[in-house]
Order: C-alpha cells, then structure tokens, then sequence
C-alpha cells in the first residue's frame, strides 16, 4: 500500500538502500541552482565543509562568501545582497542560524522581504556525538512563526536537492533544514515535490490512524506504517516537507479519514510541525493526537540512532504511538 | 569643491527639513527628536548633492545606495526624501499614524523607495556591506562579460557606492562589529559609513553608559580609513566624502560629530529628547528657533 | 459570575478602573525582590527608563548594571552572575531579549540552568507607534520550546509584581513578558498568584464556552465573556499567567465542562499560547477550538487599541469568537 | 619565579595530558585534536600553578573560575580536570558517548565542576565578565559590612580572579565585542582573558578565513591591557599571568600564541586537524610522538 504515484526508491525496504545524509542533497542542489542562476551566492559562517557549502565553493568560487564565524553578520550581509539582485543562501549549523541570528533574520530577511534562503544544518539530536549544545530543536517554530517564512525539511538527500532548487525558484525568505547523519534516500527523480504540498507515502484501505511526518523521520514513519498495516492496523503516512505553508487541505483529508493523527518530527513537540498541525486540526476537526517529539528536554551526546531512540523517535516508538492512538 | 551658492541651496533645504521634522514629530505625537535635528545637514548632503539617484525613478538600478542603520532617525529621512521629490511632502504628517506608509521605523515593504528595513540596531552596516560586496562582483563579471549573467551589462551601474548612516549608539552591538571585520577584511572601498557621533544615547551620554573612545583606533584596528568632520557643516562632510571616494584599498569610516538636537538651541546636546517628540507649544517654539537661525544664515549669504 | 475567591478591583467595569502598564508592576516587583533579596541584580541595555529598570537603579545604584545597546552581552553577563551567586534580572524589549539574544539564553541560561530573569518587555502589537520592529510576538513560542524554562505573561501590573517576586525567589531561569501601554488593573493584593497555576477569573452555570487568556489581554476576556453571560452564552474565562509549566489540570477541567475552547493573547496565534493548549488538548482532550492572536502577519503604526481592534483583539472580537464557536 | 623543578612538574603532567587527550580522541570517535593540544601547556599551567582551587572542594566558592569559552577543546579541560583530580582518568574515556558526563562540549549540569556550558563560540568572556563583575560587587559589599548581605564575609573569598580561555576564531563572534567593551568600561582588572591564537579555525587559517590582524591594536582600543607570549612556554606563560594580575585599572588580554596539534608534529599548524580525531592507528602514532618528545624533556631536566 505504499503510494505508486510517490515513486519510491525501489529499495525502499532493502537493507542495503542508498545512505546519505540530508545536507548532502543541500551541497548538490545548490550547485545546481547556481548552475541555472548565475544570481545564485552562498554565504558560510566558518562550516564549509560540514555544511556542504564547500561543493558550491568549489564549482563557483566567485560566488562563494566566507563570512567566518558570525551568523549575525552572514544573515544581514544576505539581507544585503539580496535587496540589489542576489540570491543568497546562508548555511550554518541550525543552532547558530536561526538560533544566533533570529532578530536579523525577522527584521531584516522576514519583514523586509528579502530573498534570503536560510539553511541550518545538523538539526535535531542526530547531530550526534556534539551533543545538547549542537543539536537544534526549535528552529521550526522559531522560523515558522515568522509571517511570510516558507518552512521546508525535506525527507532525504534526493528530496533535499530538489527543495533547494525550488527554494532557489522562490522569490521569498526560506527556511530549509538538513540533518548531519546519514539516512536512508528513499524517494527518487520522479518522486514529487512542490512547496507547500504533502505527500501521501501509504495508505491502508481502511485506515485508523494517520502519521504525519516532517524532515528525515518520514522513512520510519514508512517502517512503522508497513508494520501496522501488516498487524491489520489501517494506517496513512503523510509526509509533509513543508511546515509552512502547511498543506491544510491534505491534513484535513487524513484527519477525516482516519480519525486519529500522530505527528512525527526531530523537533521539541512544543511549538514545532505537530504543533502546527494540532493547531489547525482543533480549529477545524479536531481529532485525537499524539505529538511525537523531544519532550521538552535537550539532547545529550551519543550516536544519533541510539539518541532516536532514547528520546523515542524510531519506527518501534512511532509503531506504538499509532498503535495506541489507532485503538483508543 | 562647491560653491557658495550650491552651499547656500543645500542649507535652504536643511531648515526645511528641520521644519518638517518638527511638524511630523508634533503631528506624530511620538517619536525620535535628538538625532534627525543633528543629522539633518548630512542628509541634506546626501540626497542633494552626494547620491548618484533620481527620485522620477527610485528603482534604477545604477543609483548609489543609503542605507539608514539607526532607524529611530528616519524623521529625518522622510523628510528629506520627501523634499527631495520621492513622494508628498504633507505624506510627512502621517508619520507613525495607523495605514500610514511612514512607519515609527523604516519599513521598506510598505514605502518601497527605502533601501531596506530597520530599527533594531546594529544591523545596516553589514546589509550595506552586502549590496557593496555585490556590486563588487558584478562589476567583475561585466569586466569579463560574463555571459551568463543576466544582471545586464548597463555600464551606468558601474561605480556605484554604498553608504551607510548609523549611530554611536549602535557601536556597542556585536552584529556592528562583525560588520566592520567582514568590510575590512574585503577591502569594500566602495562602502562609506557615516556615524552620527553625536555622543548621546537613551540612557545618557555614550561615554557614561558605554564609552566607545578611543572610536577612530578601533575602526583603524580593524582595517578601515577613518575621518573625523564636523558633521553639522556641510562643506565639510562633502570634503571628506570626497576623501572617501578616493580611497582604494579600505572602507571608510567618517565619525561625524554632530550636535543632538541642532538648530533648536534650548534643547541641543539633550540626551533626553533622544526619542521624545515637542508638544504642540514647544513645535512652534522650535520652528520658530529654526526659522531664525535659517533666516540668519540665508542673511549672511545673501 | 465573576469568581470571588480572584478577589479582583472592586472598580471591575468601571470606567475609573485604576489603568497601568504591566512594566510598571516589573518596576514595583523587582524593588520589592531587591529589598528582599540582596542578591538581586538587574541589567539592562540601554532602555532603563522605559523599561522601568531605572526604578531599581535609583533605590539600589549599585546593583543596576549598565550594558548599553548589547544584548547579546546582557545575557551573558547575567548567566556569568547568577553562577557566582547573583539573582539576576535582565530587562530590554523583547524584540531584543530574547530575540536578539536567543541563543545566548538557551545555552548559557536555559541549558546552563542560570537563575537569570529574562524581562521582555513592550511585547504585542500594543507597543503602538513605534510599529512592526519593536513589535515582539514570537517571544512566548520561542521561550516555551526551551526545556527548565518558566514563562509569564502577567495580566495588570498587579500581577506583574507578584509574577517578579515569585521569579526571584525561583532557582531557575525564568522568562517574563510585559507590555508598554496602559491598560486595566483588575487583580488585587488579595488575589492568587503562583507560578504554574490559573486562575478561573468568571464562571457561568451552564458554560458553552471557555476563554482562556494569559497577558493583559485577560481583561478583554472579561469584558467578552460579561456580555456573553448577559445574552445567554454560559462561559468560563482561565487566566492563564504561565504558560510554561502550563495548568493542564485546569484546561482540562474547564475543556470538559464547556467543551468548547477559546485561547487569547497577543502574540502570533502560530506557536504561542493557544498552540500549547491545542498541543495539550490534542492529547487528551480534542475539543473544537479557536485560537485568536495575530494572524501570521507583522504589526505597523497605529495606537494601541487602534491595533488590538484591527488584529481582533479585542473584547468585541472575543466576544464574537467565543459566541460563533459555541454555537457549532 | 617558578623553580625549574615546578617547571618540570607541570611538563610532566602536560605530556601526561596530551596522552589522556589522544586517548579519549580515539575512544570516542570524534572530537577535535588540533586545539586541545595545543593548549595542555596553558591548562596544565592553570590547574597545577595558576588557580587558586581545590579539587577535593570543588564548589568552594573563594576559588578562582576558569571560564573556558570555546568548548569544542574540551578534552584538554576534561583531562587536566582529571589529571587535578577532580574526577577519575578513565572517565575520559566516556568522551562523548550516550550517557557520559564528558559531553562533546562541557555542560555545566551534567559535571557539576565545571564554571559554565559552552561550545557555540563567543560567549564565554561575558560570561568571564560578569562573574568578575559580581566579584568586585561582593568585596565592595563586604568593604562596608553590607548588613544585608547573605554572601557571608569570608575572607577567604577575597581577591578571587576570573580567567577566559577562548579562541581566536571566535574573535569573529558579535559577543566577544560586547563583552571586549563591557569589560573594559568597568576595568575588570580581576578578569584575565586568554587568547589561543593558533592561527587557525574551521575553513583554513584565520587570516585567511577572516583577518583578525591587528589583534592587540584591537584590545588596545578597547581599552584592554595586551600581553603576547609563546602559549607552549609554560615559565613565560606564568609570568604573563604574573603581569596580568599587577595591572591595576584594565583588564588583560594575554595572546597565547600556540602551535595547533602541538606535541604530534605530523599534524602541527594543519587546520584540517580543528575538528576529527585520530584513527586507531593514528592515534597510536601520535602517543609514540607524545613520548618521545615528553621523554626527551624530562631527560634534558633531570
Ligand atoms: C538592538 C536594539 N536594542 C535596543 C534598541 C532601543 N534603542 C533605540 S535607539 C537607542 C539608543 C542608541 O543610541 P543612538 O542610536 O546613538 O541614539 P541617538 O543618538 O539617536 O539618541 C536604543 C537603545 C534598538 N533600537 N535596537
Ligand atoms: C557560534 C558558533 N558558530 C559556529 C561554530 C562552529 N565552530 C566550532 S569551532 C569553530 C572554529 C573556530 O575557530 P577556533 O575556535 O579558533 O578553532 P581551533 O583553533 O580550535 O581550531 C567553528 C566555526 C560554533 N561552535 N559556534
Ligand atoms: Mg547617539
Ligand atoms: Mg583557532
């Protein structure tokens, strides 16, 4: 029951499907952005390397700016750039932009209208080793509070890629956020994206609960769908790599037709994309929720699956979530 | 240099500027007094004789750039833009009014001729950093005509400066100093701030709430080209922008001493009408003040 | 049906009703924990007059610390402070702190566990004339999504000098909104506050519908819900001055009795205090809700109730929210 | 002046630091290698000469705070804390692992030892600061029997100093500046800041990544008092630190400056070596190389 038209990786359940991490899909889409749109810039605050600016920096040097380690000068330096024709993407580590740079980014990317592409990598606590201090749990609802910020956390590498291009496409401020670990690609070329519309991964005939996932937990989303739906749990996954503009008419078409919704996200369950989706849900059908997240604690060093599954967000956590929901 | 009567223009233009300062922030009821007095004469400078821009067409591309760092200010740059034609001088009394495009602070969004948006301090310098980072670029792409480029090649773009206003005030945010680093590392000689040292902030004088001193060593440290002017004198500040247009290999910096509140004797150098605006009885008191001051130097010209 | 154990002004509907800003209880508040507490330290950068800071630096010189136009520093400074033994209380609007200082906080005072006072102050739309940049309405959202964080957005300024003293005498960090204009004091000396708890402010027999509001919103609320009891609309208004730790067991309490919820505040209705009650609801308790705040939209110009009017916030616009809602 | 004894002392124990940080490096997986190395002389000098503390009361409050403000070197803290005393060697082998209380940057609450949290840059003088700040308060306090004090008036607590290590990539950071010019407004002369300037940070060496050069010209005009010494000599290290403590009105910059991945001279001055660890092998290598050298010393010595 997985959904044709999403054309999934072949290998969507194979042990051996193709590993990357999401910043990679960043590093390759904005180098193809930049190969369509010589406006296309990259500003870096010191993280090259690990944020993949680096792949840009090598095809385009003249368009790469090293901004050293100041995020508030890497978002208004944006602002700038972007108000005389520019289209800058700024990538840092999520913690430090947004985190060290909200204000600019509000006052100067958010209500100026520039067209700044904010990229914040290692987000959540698949970061890993660095621990609590790395690991960013807020920026979605930091960024998805801003009136006129699209919000986009793509799935994999490959839908990473095409999110890039689209922001890239956009006159707008964006928000896209990418993860440090590698996880599995598995959507493909075919497979859809558009801002601001979801996608439907699987679909029981008779589904009981739907699971709403945002950024790279869409893949367990999927494992824990296939093993419900094999214990005779009707179950949809949607996933939904743009938090904003929430695709409501989708949410509302699941809410209804399962009546129960789980939402799944590496992101504080406080205030993020479960946040934004029981916002909606209570205004316009309200139905029974869990929000599955970090529970209002910082992350910790370790190693990022065994992290996933401390604070609950591997496919065996989100299996019993839906499972117990879908039997309430 | 300028003649005496291209002088004598510019300073016609700077009383009515002071004038409509005080009529906006009377009407307003709130708002910034202190620093758009003192900095009236420098923006005077600016839109009537230093920009390369046209006001029948805000949105050429060639036009130079000023980007107001210390929003609080802009009464002054309402004011002034609307004198010099950008939109109705009576626009100016919808200052800070509800549906007004004259918001309390800047807003480039809602009155597009502005060249960004600001308030929170700190952050014009490095945006204006960035338009001169970009401009640097496609300068060099048209050198060797790149031909992807789809910015055009319309030579008229060529040499196009940046300048920033902002305030001492506003030294004492790091995003200020990030700034100033990422300028002097890149050598951004078409980049030319102008710091309204005026020596007050809210709290009081800089030097008493955060001293900044010694302000032209700093920006030296970090690699620009300093200048000191007296900023309430007009031929003086075109000198030294002149000055700063040739300097090749750094930014420049011109601390413009100023006086808070100039032209209104009894409240110049007052820290506390950093952001208070006159009654209506103080508003006659002042325009009158302005309007004698203004008539003594047209006098002495004339 | 007003609740008289909340003890409020005895000039409830008065016009005389004594009117003043909730900065002015942070003035009162912070003097009085200064007497208490020698420990008590209060920064500010630059804003000492408007943010009533000066009230503290003219009884306690010594102790007010001048951080000028630094908010980034301000934080630090404090977390450096409270780890030597310091209580200390940082003041700016909250566009700044915490919005320019953001990550400062959830490292150095959050994550840190620093006893700092984060004081926000001129938060809403009602900051009038000054407009969208100084116009904070991400703070709740952004402050609730750090784990070990209190947040309170007092009522009056009655309440605001309660909500400080009680902030000073709590271990942890602690973050407090405050708004610049002038509005209604309707509590009293007499009526309950403590941190965590809400405060059931009017009660109908049969209630239809529950407002819950925190900030001073909560006398709009009032009036709403005096207009809606007079034409026949049972209602419960739930003050709700901490939104972290949220009372689940009193919105669970009134979303079971009304079984329809109404949330106030002024703030972005996206990630706020509405969205904590939708989170908790979701979860336990779905009811059809609505949430009113700004709409995903900045502020402007205008005077405070000027604004409030426009952005629906005020008690007209509650009251025909809550009476739309409660007739579904 | 220090005895050449004392001085071989605290070699010992760097050579002995350098192993534990090679160590936990491989044990962990991950972690940075260049910038701990490179500062196990300064940190052993600090925790064997330097600071007046006592492992054995961790939270006794008369002691000096060393604020260590780029967390990422943390193994260097880490293991000279254990070294000290303050926890058990082998617990450095927990570097970053799930449940460790060596968190991949020093966290506060989870090893109560420590002064404070850090690991995102820039924030750590203020932090310096202001506890240098509450210091003078409490002794000024305590100057006029302040009855209402709850401090207590141990004397013991007078004269406690406050030291910053941070780096020079992080002289990028906004902060740093804020907290440059807040502690030289109030002359923080009890507040020691120490700069690792080992030239390099994540993307190459800093003055290429971002120019910091003049670095005490910078200080200076913030009113700071500037030393500049070689971070590995660990006598003129501790004089410096002399020096700093005499200077009466300002606070004290000492620029240390080091030779990233010192002691493994296959992997000195090499900035790709910021941010991993050494392999299984590599890491045997390096111990080889730390001995070596570390026998050398104590051989010229003894
Ligand atoms: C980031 C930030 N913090 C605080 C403020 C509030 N504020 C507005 S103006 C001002 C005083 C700054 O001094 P300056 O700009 O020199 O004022 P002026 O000379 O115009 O009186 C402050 C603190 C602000 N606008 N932005
Ligand atoms: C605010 C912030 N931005 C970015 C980073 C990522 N980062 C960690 S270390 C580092 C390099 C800084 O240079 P330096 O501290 O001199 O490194 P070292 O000499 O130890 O190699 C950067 C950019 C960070 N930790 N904090
Ligand atoms: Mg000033
Ligand atoms: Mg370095």
């Amino acid at each position: 029951m997985l959904n044709t038209n999403a054309h999934l990786s072949e290998k969507i359940f194979a042990d051996d499907i193709e590993q990357a991490p999401t910043r990679d899909g960043f590093g390759n889409g904005v180098v193809e952005a930049g190969k369509a749109d010589p406006r296309v810039v990259v500003l870096c605050a010191d993280l090259a390397e690990s944020t993949r600016a680096e792949w840009f920096q090598k095809e385009f040097p003249e368009r790469y700016i090293e901004i050293g380690v100041a995020e508030q000068n890497m978002a208004t330096v944006a602002a700038g750039m972007a108000a005389v024709g520019k289209v800058p993407f700024i990538a840092s580590y999520a913690v430090f932009s947004p985190g060290r740079n909200y204000e600019q980014i509000r006052t100067t990317i958010a209500l100026n209208r520039a067209g700044v592409k904010v990229c914040g990598m290692h987000a959540g606590v698949s970061v890993g080793p660095d621990g609590a201090t790395h690991q960013m749990l807020e920026d979605i609802g930091m960024m998805r509070m801003l009136p006129g910020m699209i919000v986009i956390a793509p799935c994999d590498a490959e839908e990473a890629r095409k999110a890039v291009i689209a922001a890239a496409q956009t006159d707008g401020p964006v928000y896209l956020r990418f993860g440090r670990s590698a996880t599995p690609v598995f959507t493909t070329r075919d497979t859809p994206f558009e801002i601001g519309k979801a996608l439907k991964l699987f679909e029981s005939d008779d589904p009981q609960v739907a699971i709403l996932s945002t950024g790279s937990l869409g893949y367990a989303a999927l494992v824990a769908a296939r093993e419900l739906a094999e214990s005779g749990v009707g179950v949809i996954v949607l996933h939904m790599p743009t938090i904003k503009p929430l695709d409501t008419e989708s949410i509302l078409n699941v809410a209804k037709r399962a009546g129960r919704v789980v939402t799944v996200e590496e992101h504080q369950s406080a205030g993020g994309f479960g946040s934004a989706v029981a916002e909606f849900l209570a205004q316009n059908h309200p139905v029974p929720m869990r929000l599955l997240g970090i529970a209002d604690v910082f992350g910790q060093s370790g190693e990022s699956d065994e992290l996933l599954t401390y604070y609950g967000l591997d496919a065996l956590h989100i299996e019993e979530a839906a499972r117990t929901l879908a039997s309430v | 240099m300028m003649t005496d009567s291209e002088v004598i223009e510019i300073e016609k233009k700077v009383a009515s500027i002071r004038e409509t300062i005080i009529e906006m922030l009377v009407a307003a009821g709130s708002g910034h007094t202190a620093g758009p007095l003192g900095m009236a004469d420098i923006f005077a400078a600016f839109y009537f004789h230093i920009l390369n821009h046209n006001p029948q067409e805000p949105c050429w591309e060639g036009r130079d750039r000023l980007v107001l760092s210390n929003g609080h200010i802009c009464p002054v740059l309402y004011a002034t833009m609307a004198h010099a034609g950008y939109f109705p001088i009576e626009e100016c009394l919808t200052l800070r009014k509800f549906g007004s495009r004259l918001q309390g602070h800047p807003e480039r969004v809602r009155l597009p001729v502005l060249e960004t948006t600001s308030g929170p301090l700190g952050e014009g310098l490095s945006q204006a950093a960035g338009m001169a980072y970009a401009f640097r670029m496609d300068e060099k792409m048209w050198d060797i005509s790149c031909p992807t480029s789809d910015v055009g090649h319309d030579m008229s773009h060529i040499g196009r400066r940046v300048y920033c206003v902002m305030s001492d005030g506003e030294q004492e945010e790091g995003n200020t100093w990030e700034a100033v680093m990422f300028a002097g590392k890149n050598r951004l000689s078409n980049l030319t701030a102008v710091m309204d040292r005026n020596n007050i902030q809210i709290n009081g004088m800089t030097e008493d709430v955060m001293p900044l001193e010694p302000l032209a060593d700093k920006y030296r440290a970090f690699n620009w080209h300093v200048l000191e002017v007296n900023g309430n004198d007009i031929p003086a500040f075109i000198t030294a922008i002149d000055e700063a247009k040739a300097i090749y290999e750094k930014p420049t910096l011109i601390i413009a001493h100023t006086i808070p509140g100039k032209g209104v004797p009894e409240i110049e150098f007052d820290y506390h009408w950093h952001g208070k605006p006159p009654t209506k009885e103080e508003g006659k008191r002042f325009l009158q003040e302005i309007r004698t001051l203004g008539g003594k130097v047209q006098h002495e010209y004339a």
